[in-house]
């Protein structure tokens, strides 16, 4: 099995995705010659023709409105936003458009659509290119919200998006990018809204996705040398959500931690915490504790370390889950 | 990088073929359309005017929730149809429900949308008409991608893409006309100017000369049209639709129209203009005028009226008819179309109603 | 004491401010001669002129930026959005630079600027014309985020809005545009931040918001004939959240259920359930329940009752707050 | 309504003072700035091109955490400022270091963003500098909003708004030119249109003649000039500035030039343009030009300009020293201006913190 980095796996399944299907059109800002500023577009344009991936004019409303077009006329786009921040131009288009217009026309017209965000911290990137932007997406019906936390992920998540009848936000961890592992790529395409446990553990469950998940891996194996043994759990894809896993994990345990990237307020890890409590609140010993960026705009770089949630910070939750009634 | 830019200004005064009293106005570079088309314009006015009256109706019988007519507008909703090809789309927004009817689409489902019973009620595939858009100039953009995805196919597809005023003012108007513009997509835009949005007047809309000039910023042609003229619109919309299809690629088309009601029935125009401004434009209206001309020129007789009157009415009957019952509204459906696949949330969510439902009974 | 509704409540209180306070500037779409489609700002372009209270180009990402550079330089803007999702082309106005702006100039600018949003259902609006989207704001660190339930909180509440030294995002359900109750307008203008329970109760807890406050209230009346005592709750103010106020409450009866009009998914519903069991946890009986819209687009007029959270459907929720346990 | 337009149309050659070589071009209509101004510009220019250089070492030598460089813009970064009054404003991007330094702002704390200490370092207020923006074109709307307030004050204030070719395709810049021409805001909008927006040239942005042929379209005169010829900058920007000024409204200057750097230290311009196409535009260099022209002019000895040299050694100097020591970043400030007021949940999220930093001790 070869080993790579998430952004080769993500190149990759584009390549794939364009040459298994020719209404497969990839556009955006600088992912043409260029291959996109973190070169996930990389070689597209050249094997593939300034036809089925190009460069677009500057305007992300007017990138993803148009890809709502051409989904209405039988392609499958997949678009690139540069950089978190800059996917909100396209606010509207997404919400009132690519997340509503199978419901408006009664399942007459689908929108096979993927947006793809590089997205979150840790990169030292300076502001507007470091936003958890997940709520704003989980929280609109329609669309179904995905986030890999390594690069066999990356490419079968990706893969699975293109091949949706429905829109998909894919929310690509920045700060994983150049992280390498092994990866099979010949495995069938997995389904999208399929959890995974990543590390078995039976005193207490980590639930994370994306650039966090690595982060509560590390957490994991630092708690057992202090002989605390810690479930994680990979969620992979927010909506749909696999509450089936989760629930089944967190009663495996009995006690949990969110760890997630994002704000914490009105986010993602409030509804993991809402809906899991509501499921096995007779299962746990202690309230489901969070461990969330703060609710702030994301620091400058000099400062990012605070906002990140860290393995002492996810240790230090976990021994807040009241132990004592055991 | 300059290239000479004259040819893409429009006209200082809009195109007009047939004057308010009905008499031809000879124009250099545009032709009066041919007899044939002129009358199957004149018999999809009345139909179009019948529409919007028996709307209206409906709308004080409580049959519809809400109507925006395009009383007076009746021009431009059926010339920017009657110049399309079958295979061709039109992106209309919610004041165009006369044009979708003249696209052929079936009255009642045309009025889904405004009376309440679901967001959109044709199928937009089949009758190449997109969903009406509410949120204003978002839908243009889509107009450049289905465009787009016809001419990679080799398809030689042209899209109408209506929008109004104040629509121009929505940065998705700029990003809708430059997208077309650098990847030559065959769309037409049409501008209903109807000197409104709402309440704010067009002064307060643009301090542009007009908004064709807007075309030349992106390199586009701007053309300007009476908006009551038929005769003028299908021959502007006419030659604009064959400039996109030859691969000329897009056209914007600013036509000069009023709204002579309200925005809507729930509107209160006395608020913010005056019967005055409104009396001058009744006597510019669509209908009499090519009415006039047909009749001057002999093209038309009475009993041809009489027809074109009795379709109409068999369209209003159809809408008083479709209008009249009360659609069975399923729940069920608030689930169905969500995605493809209702998501495990979605199936707990739709049994927890039908139990309601069930514990009702 | 004057019985008035919200409506006339809302533009008593923007003329009161725009006399007050010379700074003060209203605008957006049709809020001039027309004086809003709402009748909200009726009235005040003949009162103070067109340079206090004027039309815009229809441009609601113009609306906001002009209003955020009005802000930067000496004024109090206080915009309308005319619907709810008609915000959404100013989103990144709202989230990259009014949110921010304070932050982003170590406390150099901040943005005095209030958003009227009129929101959420129950009015027979057409699609577009109905979100409740009080989430996508209230994730967003740097936005204050209110709701009244009533004419006297509409006054008190939109006064304090204007005087804030931060942007809030102001929502005004429409379905109690005109619902009409007494006010006292001479009250000192109240904080922002501060929860109160609406009605007092033993056994459970409802925490509600904005349009859901009166079904709440019809709730609690009806569980009484049925001899069961519900406390309600009314946040009015989202972000900041009153914890105080809220886990006393929750606290005091040990079973609670949160009523929103919006969509659960990732929703400040789902934030009032995580933060009050992360606080609460071992005074609650059972786990906090959630009446909330289903995850869909708004439904058409002809079906927003199956939407909108209902008497039945709270009392059943109240039902299963596992009595068993008490 | 429509008014006469022409006048709004931009010269179909952008205008230029001083050719290439540093000979005067007589323009009608235009005139050659005063020798002081030109005199001042040049030491400006050799102080802004000083300050790119050292802003490039210090990115080399980590110090800076990326650099946009303004390389071969310096005329416009200067131009752009020269022009300005105390009282008006800038509204700078993240290209426009150098102009935010040639304003009078420190340089060190010009630098802070991209130096990653925190989101902008200067006083937008005492410097009348906006905080350079990134999102592309939403400050053009800021900058209508402070120029509108001004007017209402009754201040006569100009903003002068700057952004790149690439952000004329957003629709925020768009509906900041319409809102500035429909409210008469005394805004000067400059494009730097340098051929690129990273990687994507100038053809895929737009079709349009040239983008000063935009202002049309909102009723604003549109201009374009040499962007690497500072005089016939100052003289542009100079009367588009005094008809702001003048209550004429705002006014669009395109200025040409060419990003002749990568877009960042970050970026590989071998991926997507050629050596060739480079090379000419060294040739066209600001600074050589006014150079040239002010010694055959007599206007400048080599005294002076060695005076210049050293005030631009000065400034790169204070920039190493500036740079040199790590600031102290405090992790308080991360709460402490979210609002005027920490709410309670962010002195919780605060006291975490502290909690931790106290443990780690
Ligand atoms: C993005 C957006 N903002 C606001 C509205 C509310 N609205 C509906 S129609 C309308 C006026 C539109 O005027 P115009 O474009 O001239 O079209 P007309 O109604 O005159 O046909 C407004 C403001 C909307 N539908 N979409
Ligand atoms: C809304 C938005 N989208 C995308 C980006 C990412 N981005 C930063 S600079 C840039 C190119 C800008 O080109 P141009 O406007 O010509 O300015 P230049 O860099 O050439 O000075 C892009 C796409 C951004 N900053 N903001
Ligand atoms: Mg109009
Ligand atoms: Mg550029």
């Amino acid at each position: 099995m070869e080993k790579l980095t998430m952004a080769n796996a993500l190149n990759r399944a584009l390549r794939d995705a364009l040459r298994a299907d020719d209404t497969v059109m990839v556009f955006g800002e600088d992912v043409g010659p260029l291959g996109g500023v973190f070169r996930i577009t990389d070689g597209l344009t050249a094997e593939f023709g300034d036809q089925r991936c190009f460069d677009t004019p500057l305007a992300e409303s007017g990138i993803l409105g148009m890809a709502i077009g051409m989904a209405m006329n039988g392609l499958r786009p997949v678009v690139e936003m540069q950089f978190d921040a800059f996917a909100y131009p396209a606010f509207e288009q997404l919400v009132s458009h690519a997340a509503k217009m199978r419901n408006r026309t009664r399942g007459r017209v689908g929108i096979p659509l993927v947006i793809r965000v590089p997205y979150a911290g840790g990169v030292g990137g300076v502001e507007h290119h470091c936003d958890s932007s997940e709520a704003y997406y989980a929280h609109t019906p329609g669309l179904h919200v995905v986030a890999p936390a390594d690069p066999a992920d990356a490419y079968g998540l990706l893969r699975a998006a293109i091949e949706s009848p429905d829109p998909v936000v894919f929310l690509e961890p920045k700060k994983l990018y150049f992280s390498r592992a092994e990866a099979d790529l010949s495995l069938p395409v997995p389904p999208i809204g399929r959890a995974v446990v990543r590390r078995e553990g039976t005193d207490a469950t980590l639930i994370a996705y994306g650039p966090a998940v690595p982060v509560a891996l590390e957490a994991a194996e630092a708690a057992a040398q202090e002989g605390r043994s810690l479930q994680v759990v990979d969620l992979r894809s927010i909506v749909p959500f696999d509450d089936e896993t989760v629930c089944a994990a967190v009663r495996s345990t009995g006690r949990a931690v969110v760890v997630a990237e994002a704000a914490g307020f009105a986010s993602v890890s409030s509804e993991v915490v809402a809906r899991v409590t509501e499921r096995c609140f007779h299962s746990l010993h202690a309230p489901i504790r969070r461990v969330t960026g703060f609710d702030i705009p994301y620091p400058p770089p000099k400062l990012e370390h605070v906002q990140l949630p860290s393995v002492d910070r996810i240790l230090d939750a976990v021994d807040e889950l009241q132990w004592e009634y055991a | 990088m300059t290239r000479d830019a004259a040819h893409l200004l429009p006209s200082t005064e809009p195109v007009t073929l047939i004057d308010p009293d009905g008499h031809p106005v000879p124009q250099v570079g545009h032709s009066m359309p041919d007899p044939q088309a002129l009358v199957r314009a004149y018999a999809a006015l009345i139909t179009a005017r019948r529409f919007n009256d028996q709307a209206n109706a409906l709308v004080r019988q409580g049959r519809l929730a809400v109507y925006p007519s395009s009383h007076g507008q009746e021009a431009c909703q059926v010339a920017c149809v009657q110049v399309l090809a079958d295979g061709d789309w039109l992106f209309p927004t919610y004041r165009d429900t006369a044009a979708i009817v003249t696209r052929g689409v079936d009255p009642v489902q045309a009025l889904t949308l405004l009376r309440g019973d679901w967001h959109s009620g044709y199928d937009p595939l089949a009758t190449r008409v997109a969903p009406q858009a509410t949120p204003l100039a978002t839908h243009l953009l889509h107009a450049v991608g289905v465009a787009h995805a016809a001419r990679l196919r080799g398809d030689d597809t042209v899209v109408m893409a209506v929008c109004g005023d104040g629509a121009t003012s929505e940065g998705d108007f700029h990003e809708a006309l430059n997208f077309a513009a650098v990847f030559r997509t065959p769309v037409v835009f049409l501008v209903q100017n109807n000197e409104y949005a709402i309440s704010v007047p067009l002064a307060r809309q643009t301090a542009a000369p007009s908004l064709a000039h807007k075309g030349i910023g992106y390199g586009v042609k701007g053309e300007r049209v009476d908006g009551n003229d038929v005769a003028a619109l299908l021959d502007v919309l006419g030659s604009a639709v064959d400039r996109a299809r030859a691969g000329e690629g897009p056209q914007l088309v600013e036509a000069h129209t009023y709204r002579v009601q309200a925005h809507t029935n729930a509107d209160d125009p006395g608020r913010y203009r005056s019967e005055e401004e409104v009396t001058p434009w009744l006597g510019r209206d669509p209908l009499t005028r090519v009415e006039t001309y047909l009749r001057g020129a002999g093209l038309i007789t009475e009993s041809d009226k009489s027809g074109f009157v009795a379709q109409a009415e068999a369209i209003a009957e159809r809408m008083r008819a479709g209008l009249g019952e009360e659609p069975v509204a399923d729940y069920r459906e608030l689930f169905a179309y969500v995605y493809a696949e209702p998501t495990p949330q979605l199936r707990e969510q739709q049994a927890l109603v039908s139990d309601e439902l069930a514990r009702e009974k």
